[in-house]
C-alpha cells in the first residue's frame, strides 16, 4: 500500500492509502477515514472525507516539487515524499525543506531597485535582501529564515522575471 | 440648463472602468473605453460598446498620457470623460484641457482638485471652514533648526507628510528627535519623485485613530449633501484594505457632526460632484480633518449599499448640470455593508503583488453578495498597474450579518493562477477585535506583527494532505485514473439511462 | 422552549439547494447534501459541508424517495430536513415521517400541507376565513349533465381545475357548452396521471388576471406576519418566468387588504413557517383567492430584496420554536425588485428544453445583481430535472432603474452549450406594456401569438454575419491566425515589455 | 479577396473581407468596415467593428454547417457559404435553408409520447408533429414550414437523445 510522508503548511502527516474502485480508505497519522476523489478539471477535484465536502485546487510550483493547495478560500503550501524515502533522509539528518530553499528565486516580475545584502554575509529571519518596484510599489524582500549568502545573481536596476535566479544561501 | 451626455469616455481600466460601463448601461450612455498593449482583450475593453488603442502598456505611456486621452474623445465624439480613480482623476491640468476641449470632465473644477490636492492648502481651507485639523505646522522656508523646535512644540511623535500628494509616499512617523532630521531629509526625497513636490509639513501622531470619511455630493445650483459615514481603518502601508458603513462607532450625532463639516469645507471650496471628506477619530470620539479626495473612492460601493443610491449616475447627473434630486433628511442609512478589497498579493510576504494568469476564477453570490470585478477567467494580472483583482462588497441587516455573509462570499471566491488576499480576509473576519468594532490604522500590525495572516487550523492541513496524498498517488498511476474516471462519469442522458438499466434488468432476469 | 438547530439536510437539488446552504453558513449551521447518479460533482454537493449519494438519476429513484432520505438524515445526525420547492416540499406523509423519525421538517405541519394542498378544502378554507374566491363549484359526484348546469350555471368561459394538485396540470379552459363534457373528461384523466387523484371542480374564467401573492411568515408562538406581494403574472404554460415585488397596481391599501387576508386564511390552517398565499387580481382590482404554497417559492428573493430579510433564516428561527423578530409594523418596502428565471430551454419553439454541458457560464454583477445559480461552468443539465439554470434577481430604487438593471445583467450573462431563456427575459425588458406595468397572466400568449421573443434588429444581425465571414476566414487560413496571434498575445511582464523597447531603440538608433 | 454570403438570423449578408495584419477592411452589402477580431477561446473572440466591441461565441451546429452564434444576450442561427457557389445555387433555384431542413432530429432528449404524422402526411407550418416527454414535461414539437412528410424514424415508447433522426420531409 501506498504510504506518504506530506508536509502541509509546516505540519507532517504520515498517510497510508488504500485503494478500492470510487474510493480510498487513507490513514492519516494513524487514523482511518473514508475519501472518495472526483476529478473536475485539470487541477481541480471534489474531495470527499467522511462524506465531508471539499474543493481542492492542487498545482505544482516551483521545480523542488512543492505543491500550492487552494481550499476552502486558503492558500496552503505543502511536499509530499514517498514514506520511506522520507523515513530514510530524515535518518540521514537532512530537512526536505531546507534543501528546497537554498535557491532563492524572483516571488514577482519586476525592477531591482537596491540589493541589501553581499556573498558571505549572514542573514536574519526578516531581515531586508532586496527591493524590488512591481505594480508602482517598492516591495521589500525579506529573508524568510537565517542563513547565509552564497550567491547574488541580480544588480541594481535588472528586470526580473517571476521565478528568476535571485540569490543561493548556505 | 441641464443638457444630456450622449457618450462617455472612461479613462480608467480594471473594475472601476466595469463599473462605470455599467452605470452608463442603465442610463442609456454610450461608453468609450481606451487600453494599453495589454489590456487588448481586458474586462472593460469587451464590456464597453466601444474601445480604443491608447500606447505601450506603462501607465505612463498610455492611461496617463492626457493628449492621447482628450484626442480619443474627441474622435469618438465623447460629450464627457471620466476618469474613475487613480491615473488622471487628481489631475488639475488634465481636467483643465478637458475643458478646453469641449468635453465635460466628470469630477470637481480643476481650481478645486488643485486647491484640495495640495495638502496645506487644503489644510487652510478646512481651518477657515471651521474644522477641527491634528494640530500641526507648515515648516516651508523653516531651517532644520526651526523645524526641529516646531516638531518639538507639537510634541514627539511627530508625522511628516508631504504636501504634493497622499498614499503613504513620503511620510515619516518619527518617534524622536534625534531621528527627525533624516526623516525629514527622505520623506522630503520621496516626495520629490513621488509628486514632483518637495514641501512637507509637520503633523501630531495620533497614536491608535481610525479612519473614517464622509461621502459627499454637490451639485452645481449650490446644493450639498453628504451620504453618512464609512470606516476604512484597516489599511496596510497607508493603504485601505477592509471598508464599511456605517462605521461601529459612530452615533447619529457624530454623523451629523461630521457631516456637516464635510459640506461645510465643500462649500468653502466651491466644490461640485462626488467626493469624500476623510477624517482621522480618536478614541475620544474627537474627530480631526485629514484631506479631500476630489472624485469617486475605490470603497463608494458600502455607500451604495446602505443608502440605495448609485453614486456614478449621480456623478452623470451632476455633469448634467442636474440639481440634485435629494435633499439631507431624504439620506436614510439601510442595514450594514463591508467591502474586501480582492487582491493579488501575498498577505504572508508583506503583501509582495503577484503577476500572472487567472486560471481559474469563480466569483461568489448569493443573498447580499456584490462583486464589482477587474478580471474574468483567463485574465492577465499585468505588472504595470494595481493589483486588484476585484472588490467584494456585502449587506446585510446588521454588521453581524454582514460579517457572516462576507465569511460565506469569501469562502465561495475562487482564485487560481495567481496569490490573493482571500485568506487574509477570512482571517479578519474571524478576528475578535475586528468583530467587536475595536478598530484603528494601526490594527493590521498590533494584530499581525509578522504578517502572519495565516492561521490555518490542523483540520484543513489535514484535508489538504489527504488531497496531495491522492494527487500523488493518481498521477502515480495515470492508468487507473483513466479507468475509475469513466465510472465517475454521471450518466445524465435518458438513452444512457434506459441502456443500463435495461442491462441491469438483464442481468437480473438471468 | 428554542432549540438550535446544528445540522440541516437539504432534500433538494440545483439553485435552491445551494441557496439554503448559503443561509446555513451564515447561520453557522452545518449543512448536508443529497445527490443523485448524476449530481455527483454538482454544485450543491460542492458548496455543502457534507454529501450522500441517494440513488439513480430519476427523481422517483433519489430526492423522491422519502425512506433515503429520512434514513440519511439519521445517519448524518442531522436535526432538521429543509426541502426547498418541489420534490418533497408538499408532501404531507414525508413531512409525517420526518416528525415520526425525530427530525424537524421545516415548513408547516403535515395536517396543515394536506388541508391546502386540496385544492376544494383550502376554498373552502379561505371562504370560511372570509376571502373572496373565484365563483365556482364543487362537481364531485355529479352526473356529466348536473355538471353542465352548473358551467352554464357559472357562465362560459369556465375553468376546469384538478382538486390535487396545480402546475397547469389537469387544468383546462372551456370556452362553450359543446366542448365541456370532453375538456372535463380529459382534465380528469391528465389529473388522475399526474396526482393520482381525478377530482376536478369548476371556476369562473377571469380573461386577462393578474397573479399577485403575499409572501407570509408565521411562527409556533400564534405570531403571523405578511411581507408585502410578488406581483408573477409573466407566465408560460402557467409557470412564472418574471416575478417582481412590489406589482405596479398594489397601493398601500390593496396590500394591507391582501396581506390582512393572506393573514387571516393562514391563522384559520394553524399556519407555521414561511408560505405564500396566491390570488388572482381583475383589472378593477377586485382579489380572488386562489391557493395556498404550503413552502418557500421559487421567487423568494424579489421578497428578501424589497424588505431586507433573509426567509431562510426566517424558516429556520421558526423551526428551532423562536418567536417572530418582527411585528408588522417592522416591514418596509424599499425600492423594487425583479427575477428573471434563466432556463435552458428555446422560447421560440414553445420553451422546449435543451440538455447539455456549460461549456461557457459567466454570470453578471455589479450593482443591484444577486446570482442565485444552480450551475458551475462545465456543468451537466441533465434530462431528468427541471432545466433551471438561475434565478438573476435586481433590485433598484424604483421599477424603471430595476428594469435598466436586469436589461444590464442579462446583456452580461453568458450562457455556452445549451439554449438559454436570456434573449427571452431580454425582449420582455424591453417591451412597452411590461415597461408599463400593464401585465397579466396572459401577457405572453397575447404579446407573442407564436413564440416570437426573437426580435432581431438588422445592426445585431449584421455584426453577426461579420463574425461568421471572419471566423470561416479564419478557420480556412489557420496558418495566418497562428501567425497573427502572437501579435495578438499581450506583452505584460516586464522583461518582455523592456526588450521589446530596446529592440525599438535599438532600431531606432540606427 | 475572400467573398461569403450568410444568412443570420433569416437576413442576407453579402460580405467581402480584405486582410491586414492585425484587421480586416470588411465591405457589408457595399458598406465597408473597419474590423479587429482578437480570439478569446476555442469559440469566443473579441470583435471590434470600427471600434464598436462585441464579445461573439460561434458554434458548428448540426452536420449542415449551421453556426450558433451568442452575443449580447442573443442566440443567432446562420448559415456562410462561398459568395460565388450561392450565387451558382440560387441560380439554379435551390435554397440553402430548404436543404438543410429535411431531415428534423430530435431537439432534446427525451421520450416519444406520441407522433401525429404518418409517412406520406402534408403538413402546415405549426402543425404538431410529435410529443416528447423530457424534464417531466410534455414539449409539442410543430412543423417550423409546410412540408410533406417522408418518413418517421422513431415511435411511441421509443427513448432519444438530441440530434437523433426523428423524421424526413420532402
Amino acid at each position: 500500500m501506498p504510504r506518504y510522508h506530506v508536509n502541509a503548511g509546516g505540519k507532517e502527516f504520515d498517510i497510508e492509502l488504500e485503494y478500492h474502485p470510487e474510493k480510498y480508505f487513507v490513514t492519516v497519522n494513524g487514523r482511518k477515514v473514508e475519501v472518495v476523489s472526483r476529478k473536475l478539471s485539470e487541477t481541480r477535484s471534489l474531495m470527499f472525507v467522511d462524506n465531508k465536502s471539499y474543493e481542492v485546487d492542487i498545482r505544482l510550483v516551483g521545480e523542488n516539487g512543492e505543491r500550492k493547495v487552494f481550499m476552502m478560500g486558503l492558500d496552503i503550501m505543502a511536499t509530499v515524499e514517498n514514506y520511506h524515502l522520507a523515513q530514510m533522509r530524515r535518518t540521514a539528518g537532512l530537512s526536505a525543506v531546507s534543501a528546497m530553499e537554498t535557491l532563492f528565486k524572483a516571488p514577482m516580475p519586476g525592477m531591482v531597485l537596491e540589493v541589501k545584502v553581499a556573498p558571505g554575509e549572514k542573514v536574519e529571519k526578516g531581515q531586508p535582501l532586496l527591493v524590488i518596484e512591481a505594480m508602482k510599489m517598492e516591495n521589500i524582500i525579506k529573508a524568510k529564515a537565517p542563513a547565509r549568502v552564497k550567491e547574488v545573481f541580480v544588480k541594481k536596476g535588472m528586470s526580473v522575471e517571476r521565478g528568476d535566479k535571485i540569490m543561493e544561501f548556505e | 440648463m441641464t443638457e444630456k451626455i450622449k457618450k462617455i469616455l472612461i479613462a480608467n481600466r480594471g473594475e472601476i472602468a466595469v463599473r462605470i460601463i455599467r452605470a452608463c448601461r442603465d442610463l442609456g450612455i454610450e461608453s468609450a473605453a481606451v487600453y494599453s498593449e495589454c489590456d487588448k482583450t481586458a474586462y472593460h475593453v469587451r464590456m464597453a460598446d466601444e474601445a480604443y488603442y491608447i500606447g505601450p502598456s506603462p501607465s505612463t505611456e498610455s492611461y496617463l498620457v492626457h493628449e492621447r486621452i482628450i484626442e480619443t474623445a474627441r474622435k469618438c465624439k465623447a460629450d464627457a470623460v471620466h476618469p474613475g480613480y487613480g491615473f488622471l482623476a487628481e489631475n488639475p491640468s488634465f481636467a483643465e484641457k478637458c475643458l478646453e476641449a469641449g468635453i465635460i470632465f466628470i469630477g470637481p473644477k480643476p481650481e478645486t482638485i488643485r486647491l484640495l490636492g495640495d495638502k496645506l492648502l487644503a489644510r487652510d481651507t478646512a481651518l477657515k471652514a471651521g474644522l477641527p485639523v491634528v494640530p500641526g505646522r507648515d515648516i516651508g522656508g523653516l531651517d532644520i533648526a526651526s523645524a526641529l523646535a516646531a516638531a518639538t512644540d507639537i510634541g514627539f511623535p511627530v508625522l511628516v507628510k508631504a504636501a504634493g500628494g497622499g498614499g503613504g509616499k513620503g511620510m515619516r512617523v518619527v518617534t524622536s528627535e534625534d531621528l527627525f532630521a533624516e526623516s525629514l531629509k527622505s520623506a522630503a526625497n520621496e516626495a520629490a519623485s513621488a509628486f514632483g513636490d518637495s514641501r512637507v509639513f509637520l503633523e501630531k501622531y495620533l497614536p491608535r485613530p481610525r479612519h473614517i470619511e464622509i461621502q459627499i455630493l454637490a451639485d452645481t445650483h449650490g446644493n450639498c449633501i453628504y451620504l453618512g459615514e464609512r470606516e476604512c481603518s484597516i489599511q496596510r502601508r497607508h493603504q485601505k484594505v477592509i471598508e464599511e458603513s456605517p462605521s461601529p462607532v459612530v452615533t447619529e450625532a457624530l454623523r451629523e457632526q461630521m457631516g456637516r463639516a464635510a459640506v461645510s469645507i465643500a462649500r468653502s471650496a466651491g466644490y461640485v460632484g462626488a467626493g469624500t471628506v476623510e477624517f482621522l477619530v480618536d478614541h475620544d470620539l474627537s474627530f480631526y480633518f485629514l484631506e479631500v479626495n476630489t472624485r469617486l473612492q475605490v470603497e463608494h460601493p458600502v455607500t451604495e449599499m446602505v443608502t440605495g443610491l448609485d453614486l456614478v449616475k449621480e456623478q452623470v447627473f451632476i455633469a448634467e448640470g442636474a440639481p440634485l434630486k435629494y435633499i439631507q433628511e431624504d439620506i436614510k442609512l439601510l442595514g450594514h455593508a463591508i467591502e474586501c478589497r480582492i487582491y493579488a498579493e501575498k498577505p504572508e510576504e508583506g503583501f509582495v503583488p503577484s503577476t500572472g494568469t487567472l486560471t481559474h476564477y469563480r466569483i461568489p453570490a448569493g443573498p447580499g453578495v456584490r462583486v464589482d470585478s477587474g478580471v474574468l477567467l483567463n485574465s492577465q494580472i499585468p505588472i504595470f498597474y494595481d493589483p486588484m483583482i476585484a472588490k467584494l462588497i456585502v449587506w446585510g441587516k446588521d454588521r453581524r450579518e454582514t460579517i457572516d455573509r462576507t465569511r460565506r462570499a469569501l469562502q465561495e471566491y475562487r482564485v487560481g493562477g495567481v496569490d490573493s488576499t482571500i485568506g487574509f480576509h477570512l482571517t479578519i473576519m474571524d478576528n475578535e477585535k475586528f468583530i467587536r468594532g475595536d478598530l484603528s490604522t494601526r490594527f493590521l500590525e498590533e494584530e499581525y506583527p509578522d504578517n502572519d495572516y495565516h492561521r490555518l487550523d490542523g483540520e484543513v492541513l489535514e484535508k489538504a494532505a489527504i488531497a496531495v496524498a491522492l494527487d500523488s498517488f493518481i498521477n502515480e498511476r495515470k492508468i487507473i485514473l483513466s479507468q475509475t474516471s469513466s465510472h465517475n462519469r454521471p450518466a445524465c442522458g435518458w438513452v444512457t439511462y434506459h441502456r443500463k438499466n435495461s442491462l441491469r434488468q438483464f442481468r437480473g432476469s438471468r
